[in-house]
């Protein structure tokens, strides 16, 4: 029972990291149509600017910093790359980004090397906050809960109760009339663009000192963001948090909890087969959860999509 | 009616299409006969290893040219359909009975049968739309798939892969195919034939309504095509050519492993097609060429090459999104029109310090490299044939210099250049 | 009396709470010139789009040649003998001109989804592309890509991609929107030639081409057919003129 | 334009080719580990240990035939199996007879099985295969060949030593297996399982499983269940990010026994365990770092930091392939008759300077040697990892680990 509580912090936590990025990547959706495949190298260079500032600065000078830092090179990918290839089309505008992720994963091991970096959680945040039965849950989990949370707030009052929120809800939808309204458009979107990469480097911050900074760690997470977003239904932010959380909660779950193939064969009445070394199916029914815990994540998509093209909160089919 | 049908121009369209047969038939030829012809000029086996490998890409790059080129799907995973047909020969090699009764040319169709019917299933749900959701299905698909093949170990064999010998089949003509160039000139074969076949496939109905499916959907419902099964031809297709390239690297290599359908094979793959250009068809042949070098030939002289690679890529995709074909046939009405000289020189005094000044740029980079990473007391490196000190300042400024210079003279120019090729051009279309 | 070639009983249409075609009964005939007339909004083009299912109806029945084809798919009723062409033009932009036609041939033609076939090897289909090329007046611009032709020649050759596959049935949505009198003209002499002995329904603003073309019209007021007949009864009729002129004084204010 | 491409691709396959014909007297050794990618590190590091094992042990005390020297030709094989394969094959044409390769069981299994098959199909020019790492235990029993020696301890013998400390401990009762879902992390948890079992029947494994490999983005809800186990030691085979991933969040967890694992040390990975789990992992390695196995050894190492600070003498075999190589070539004579060598390697003892003695078993293969249960700890340290201050100190030492082990393998020699 203990247990169930420590998972739906833990995945509270994965979740909650999660929407960080996928709010970022379905804010550029929605505004530009891209699907933004490097948005998952911004959050690691998040995490390799937040190191090396945290080297002479200190962890929150790099909590502050860094993301200033990602936005500013998001925003001038927007303007220098992306924009010059959008005439061209959707199709090699998601190439674009694709380059652009490997062409960052080349540029990280160039300047930082290929090793882990021993990037740590400040100490003010070292300690252990409360423990239910034996499970210690550190207080940087639950300083990681509070800066999404805080962010999420944030971004909502920024898009439904300020004029500069309106301004970008319209030129979502109506992109000619916001602009023969006088505002300037591609500013916009590449203020958005800033912004969404920004909040990528922060997750990158705060997620580096846990989950390792090293440069597979946006190859990692990268396909996953897409999924979260796909499942959420592109361009809806409210999507995105759901998702992400369901993402969240469903591979912690899925890892905490050894339901084995076996016994769900058992449970539906076919019984295990005598001689398991010549079965052919003999893999699919030793198949645990914790196994196929990630790519979970992965199969739910694939239903989503064949079933409710447009996502759990989506309006669009794209 | 029947009286138009006699009109002029049908006639002269008749007398294109004889001559233009002789004209399609040359590539083919010329193809078959540097295919032939390369063993003679590369004698090593390493060469005709790299020159393996290229033509499975070739086949590849092809074949995920009919989804993004020519069908606008574009895959994320089609990686899946190559090494589930890789995997699929390699079990049929090891099926000794079976394998024995026929000879090994024959094995690639059998992945081709595979890969297609992975494409069946798939293709039944995923080819419903084409767009993003076709692109998110088949990368959903495709990290399933790769997953899985850690997991199903019986058919999979784990992460070492399954491996085999290929020398257990019939006998062909007497061939075991022990040595490396046998193997070429199987490979060679069926590259000829599978891009025969698939430039073939684009001359059909449901090749030419592929492309209007791509275009406008639309519009090709309501001239009796349902877009949706047109894309499904297209994909099992696709997966079908894609499965013998598995098959072929099943006969080179005798090993398939997870790499072979991993997700990250599938991003090489539309990056070599993206590369080569898929307007046209031959440039998925160029890409998997040029990249095929850059992999194994570059990444021999520098640690870096995934970075220039990935540089490269980019800079097709922002400059020349019809990527290296594009480039090429961006000349051919120039040549049509007689105006190719005008172009020599500009090119001479544009391309050349452009070329050097990024020559220069690379060695910058090399340096910065070998001056962060390299072991102490090892300041010595090699680059460009002339060894020098890294940590002295002398070849650095040469390098910086270089490039500067180089740059710099390519921008004064490069107005010049466009003058040149916008006369080069228009001139024609008012004659 | 033979079964109509189109026939529509109880036909309507709802966006959410909008109720856009409000039940429609409408009977054309074979061979028949039939245009629909109306002010903006009455919803012509949401007719259209319902008839070929590009929209699926709320309620009624849509019969071509006395066969009902609500629920199947736009290609299905395409090969049942109805084609149209859209008011924005929808061609294949990036293919040449010829490519266009010869796409619109392949299905009627019995091709199918055949990839045993090579295009270029048919003689049928070339001469058969060509010969829509020279009624639609297009030869000269054979191998050019159809981006670039003239906003009126696009029109042109969307008319030929419409005809191409020998639908009996012919719809046409606002064929000489935006053109000049000449070009309007050049489409009028068009489209009478080349729906000659088929059904033709069409959509079209400019009176003149539909008093010239149409054999009987009716008027579309906010989802309602107002009124049906001759072209001289229809003009006569003076609840079209009340409706007609009061919507569109209205439309101007 | 085809003229050009042919002319560059001439061009740039004759570079390739003849690269190396200029020096064709020395003996050379191709090495094939990744120099690019995610697994750059390891590779680039033990390129650098094989270059200065050559240099230090052979070149400058002479050469070996009386004075030939010895070369290492590095080729990136960015840990495919498949570029592995048209590397080997590069070094094959360059007249290498020696391959020498160690990242990942997988790449070993494709270059053992191709190089069974060339030497086969080609017996004018054939190489032999010096495993320097791949610890997958069928490389040495189903699958061993006469070309393959392999100077690691494999993962069965490795878990063996491991377990021989393990069960000396007395309030050990429950145990945790967790590893990487592939071949290794499988035949880890399969050899944890079967010595344990063997050796103290008290013991009780609550908990056997796999995780995805690579793919783990974090690693607490693995380490929750554990707790929850009530474990009292923890077993892994895994490396990589999965080693900190699953180090650092067990002990964040609040998890406070010990963790026992193959490969917790260098490339980053031990400066970033760091403080957080001193004194907690303990992993099994073979080679005396701390304390220093000789004066010769402590001198190779000196030497070795002052020429690659940022490097780690963490495969210390590596300097034993070498010497043992050297061995058997001036043994037999020559450096071209592999068969020679090979004949020379096989049943070799050889005395290591990192300790103890070495034996090449004859049936199958298989390096037999002294084994060290070490911890990661910051005290006592002469030679630390990563420039952390952080190293690996022995606790206790398992003498010729498994020298009566069965084999399974059916050594075919030519």
């Amino acid at each position: 029972m203990e247990l169930i509580l420590v998972n739906i912090i833990d995945g509270l936590v994965t979740g909650l990291l999660l929407f960080m990025l996928s709010a970022g990547l379905t804010l550029i959706f929605s505004m530009m149509g891209v699907l933004n495949f490097a948005h998952a190298s911004f959050y690691m260079l998040g995490a390799y600017f937040a190191y090396q500032i945290s080297i002479a600065l200190g962890f929150w000078m790099g909590l502050l910093i860094a993301p200033i830092i990602v936005g500013v090179l998001g925003a001038g990918v927007e303007r220098y790359g992306l924009r010059r290839v959008h005439q061209y089309g959707h199709v090699p505008e998601l190439i674009f980004t694709f380059g652009l992720a490997l062409l960052i994963e080349e540029l990280v091991q160039f300047i930082w090397g290929k090793n882990q970096m021993p990037f740590n959680i400040p100490e003010v945040l070292n300690y252990t906050a409360f423990s239910v039965a034996g499970n210690s849950i550190p207080a940087y989990k639950i300083f990681m809960i509070f800066i999404s949370v805080g962010i999420f707030m944030g971004l909502l009052y920024v898009l439904t109760k300020t004029r500069v929120g309106m301004i970008i809800q319209a030129a979502l939808s109506y992109p000619r009339t916001v602009e023969s309204l006088g505002h300037n458009v591609p500013l916009i979107f590449m203020g958005v663009f800033g912004v969404g990469t920004a909040l990528a480097g922060v997750a990158g911050v705060i997620a580096g000192p846990v989950l390792g900074t090293f440069p597979g760690m946006a190859f990692v997470l990268g396909s996953i963001v897409f999924v979260t977003i796909v499942i959420g239904g592109l361009g809806s932010l409210w999507g995105a948090l759901v998702a992400s959380l369901l993402i969240g909660w469903l591979t912690t779950f899925a890892k905490s909890y050894n339901l084995a193939m076996s016994d769900i064969f058992n449970a539906i009445g076919i019984s295990t087969p005598e001689n398991m070394d010549d079965n052919i199916f003999r893999d699919l029914w030793t198949v645990t959860s914790p196994q196929i815990a990630d790519i979970l994540p992965y199969i739910l998509m694939v239903m989503i999509l064949i079933f409710r093209p447009a996502g759990l909160l989506g309006k669009r089919e794209s | 009616m029947s009286n138009q049908l006699t009109t002029d121009p049908s006639k002269s369209a008749q007398r294109m299409r004889a001559g233009s047969m002789t004209m399609t038939l040359m590539p083919w030829i010329l193809a078959a006969g540097a295919l032939m012809l390369m063993p003679f000029i590369f004698t090593s086996s390493s060469a005709l290893t790299i020159m393996n490998q290229m033509w499975i890409t070739v086949i590849f790059a092809l074949a995920y040219n009919m989804l993004l080129g020519q069908g606008g799907m574009l895959s994320f995973g089609h990686a899946v359909y190559a090494g589930v047909g890789g995997f699929a020969c390699m079990h049929i090699m090891n099926a000794s009975d079976f394998f024995a009764s026929f000879p090994l040319p024959v094995l690639p169709v059998f992945g081709g049968i595979f890969g297609a019917g992975l494409a069946m299933i798939v293709g039944s749900f995923s080819t419903r739309s084409a767009g993003t959701v076709f692109a998110m299905i088949s990368l959903g698909v495709g990290e399933l798939i790769a997953a899985s093949s850690v997991i199903i170990v019986a058919f999979f064999g784990g992460e070492e892969g399954i491996s085999g010998d290929r020398t257990y089949a019939m006998p062909f003509f007497g061939n075991e195919f022990l040595q490396q160039i046998n193997v070429y000139y199987l490979t060679s074969f069926w590259v000829l034939l599978s891009a025969a076949l698939m430039y073939l496939w684009s001359r059909t109905p449901v090749g030419r309504m592929a492309n209007a499916v791509r275009d406008n959907p639309e519009r090709a419902e309501f001239l009796g095509y349902s877009a949706r099964w047109v894309r499904y031809y297209s994909f099992v297709a696709s997966g079908f050519f894609a499965g013998i390239a598995g098959g072929l690297f099943a006969i080179n290599y005798e090993i398939v492993t997870e790499e072979n359908l991993n997700t990250a094979s599938s991003g090489v793959i539309l990056l070599v097609t993206f590369l080569g250009g898929v307007g046209f068809f031959f440039g998925p042949i160029i890409g998997a060429i040029v990249f095929t070098l850059v992999q194994t030939v570059l990444s021999l002289q520098t640690e870096l090459w995934a970075f220039y690679a990935g540089s490269l890529f980019l800079a097709t995709v922002m400059f020349f999104p019809g990527g290296l074909a594009g480039l090429l046939m961006m000349h051919v009405p120039v040549f049509k029109l007689g105006k190719a000289k005008l172009l020599i020189e500009p090119y001479f005094k544009t391309l050349l310090p452009a070329a050097i000044g990024i020559l220069g740029l690379c060695a910058l980079v090399e340096m910065t490299f070998h001056f962060r990473h390299a072991t102490k007391g090892d300041n010595e490196m090699t680059l460009f044939w002339t060894t020098f000190d890294s940590h002295t300042v002398l070849p650095w400024l040469i390098a910086l210099a270089v490039t500067a210079v180089g740059l710099a003279i390519a921008k004064r120019t490069a107005p010049a250049l466009k003058e040149a090729w916008s006369d080069a051009n228009s001139a024609g279309e008012v004659s | 009396m033979s079964v109509p070639a189109l026939e529509l009983t109880g036909l309507t249409k709802s966006f959410g709470h909008a109720k856009i075609i409000r039940g429609i009964d409408l009977s054309i005939g074979k061979a028949e010139r039939h245009a629909i007339i109306g002010p903006n909004g009455a919803g012509k083009s949401t007719l259209f789009n319902l008839i070929t299912a590009r929209f699926a109806p709320t309620k009624g029945t849509v019969k071509l040649h006395g066969e009902d084809v609500i629920g199947l798919q736009p290609y299905q009723i395409n090969r049942k003998g109805l084609s149209r062409s859209f008011q924005i033009t929808n061609i294949f932009p990036a293919m040449t001109v010829f490519e266009n036609v010869r796409c619109a041939l392949l299905w009627s033609q019995g091709y199918k989804y055949s990839f045993w076939n090579l295009v270029n090897n048919s003689r049928r289909l070339t001469e058969g592309a060509d010969a829509i090329l020279d009624q639609i007046n297009l030869l000269e611009r054979r191998n050019l890509p159809a981006g670039t032709l003239s906003y009126a020649e696009q029109r042109a050759l969307e008319i030929g991609i419409t005809i191409a596959g020998g639908a009996d049935v012919i719809m046409l949505d606002e064929p000489t929107a935006g053109m000049s009198h000449s070009e309007t003209d050049y489409i009028t002499d068009l489209i009478m030639k080349v729906t000659e002995g088929k059904t033709l329904i069409m959509v079209e603003h400019d009176m003149g081409v539909v008093f010239g073309l149409a054999d009987r019209i009716s008027v579309l007021v906010y989802g309602e057919i107002i009124a049906t007949g001759k072209p001289a009864d229809v003009r006569a009729d003076p609840k079209v003129q009340e409706a007609y002129l009061g919507a569109a004084l209205e439309a101007e204010h | 334009m085809k003229k050009f491409m042919k002319l560059s691709a001439v061009s740039a396959l004759s570079l390739v080719i003849g690269a190396s014909a200029a020096f064709a007297e020395n003996i050379k050794i191709a090495f094939i580990d990744p120099l690019s990618g995610p697994f750059a590190s390891t590779g680039t590091n033990g390129l650098h240990q094989f270059e200065f094992a050559v240099d230090q042990m052979v070149n400058d005390k002479g050469g070996v035939l009386g004075g030939t020297n010895m070369e290492i030709v590095a080729f990136d094989n960015k840990i495919s199996p498949k570029e592995s394969l048209i590397q080997l094959q590069v070094a094959i044409d360059q007249g290498i007879r020696y391959i020498a390769q160690g990242n990942s069981s997988g790449v070993a299994n494709a270059i053992t099985e191709a190089v069974n098959k060339h030497n086969r199909r080609n017996p004018d020019n054939r190489v032999l295969f010096l495993n320097y790492a791949a610890v997958d235990p069928a490389l040495t029993n189903d699958k061993c060949n006469f070309w393959h020696f392999r100077f690691d301890a494999n993962a069965d013998i490795k878990m063996d030593a491991l377990t021989d400390v393990m069960v000396a401990i007395d309030d050990m009762k429950k145990v945790y297996i967790i590893g990487q879902d592939y071949s290794f992390g499988k035949a880890v948890a399969a050899a944890a399982v079967k010595n344990l079992s063997a050796k103290r029947n008290d013991v009780e494994i609550v908990g056997n499983e796999l995780h995805p490999i690579g793919k783990v983005k974090d690693f607490t809800p693995y380490s929750r269940k554990i707790i929850a186990s009530g474990a009292d030691a923890v077993i892994t085979g895994n490396w990589g990010t999965d080693m900190v991933g699953l180090g650092k969040s067990l002990i964040e967890s609040g998890y406070d026994g010990p963790i026992y694992t193959y490969y917790a040390a260098g490339s980053g990975i031990t400066a970033a365990l760091g403080e957080s789990a001193k004194g907690r992992i303990r992993l099994i390695s073979q080679g005396d770092i701390n304390p220093i196995g000789s004066d010769e050894a402590r001198a190779t190492y000196t030497a070795f930091k002052a020429k690659h600070p940022d490097g780690n003498i963490d495969q210390s075999r590596i300097f034993n392939v070498i010497g043992m190589l050297a061995k058997a070539i001036e043994g037999a004579g020559t450096a071209d008759d592999v068969v020679a060598v090979a004949g020379q390697l096989e049943g070799m003892e050889y005395d290591s300077m990192w300790g103890g003695k070495l034996f090449m078993r004859p049936q199958d293969h298989q390096i037999i040697q002294n084994m060290n249960v070490g911890v990661h700890t910051n005290e006592g340290i002469e030679f630390d990892y990563d420039n952390s201050g952080f190293g690996v100190l022995t606790e206790s030492t398992v003498e010729m680990a498994s020298m009566d082990s069965p084999t399974t393998c059916e050594m075919k020699r030519p």
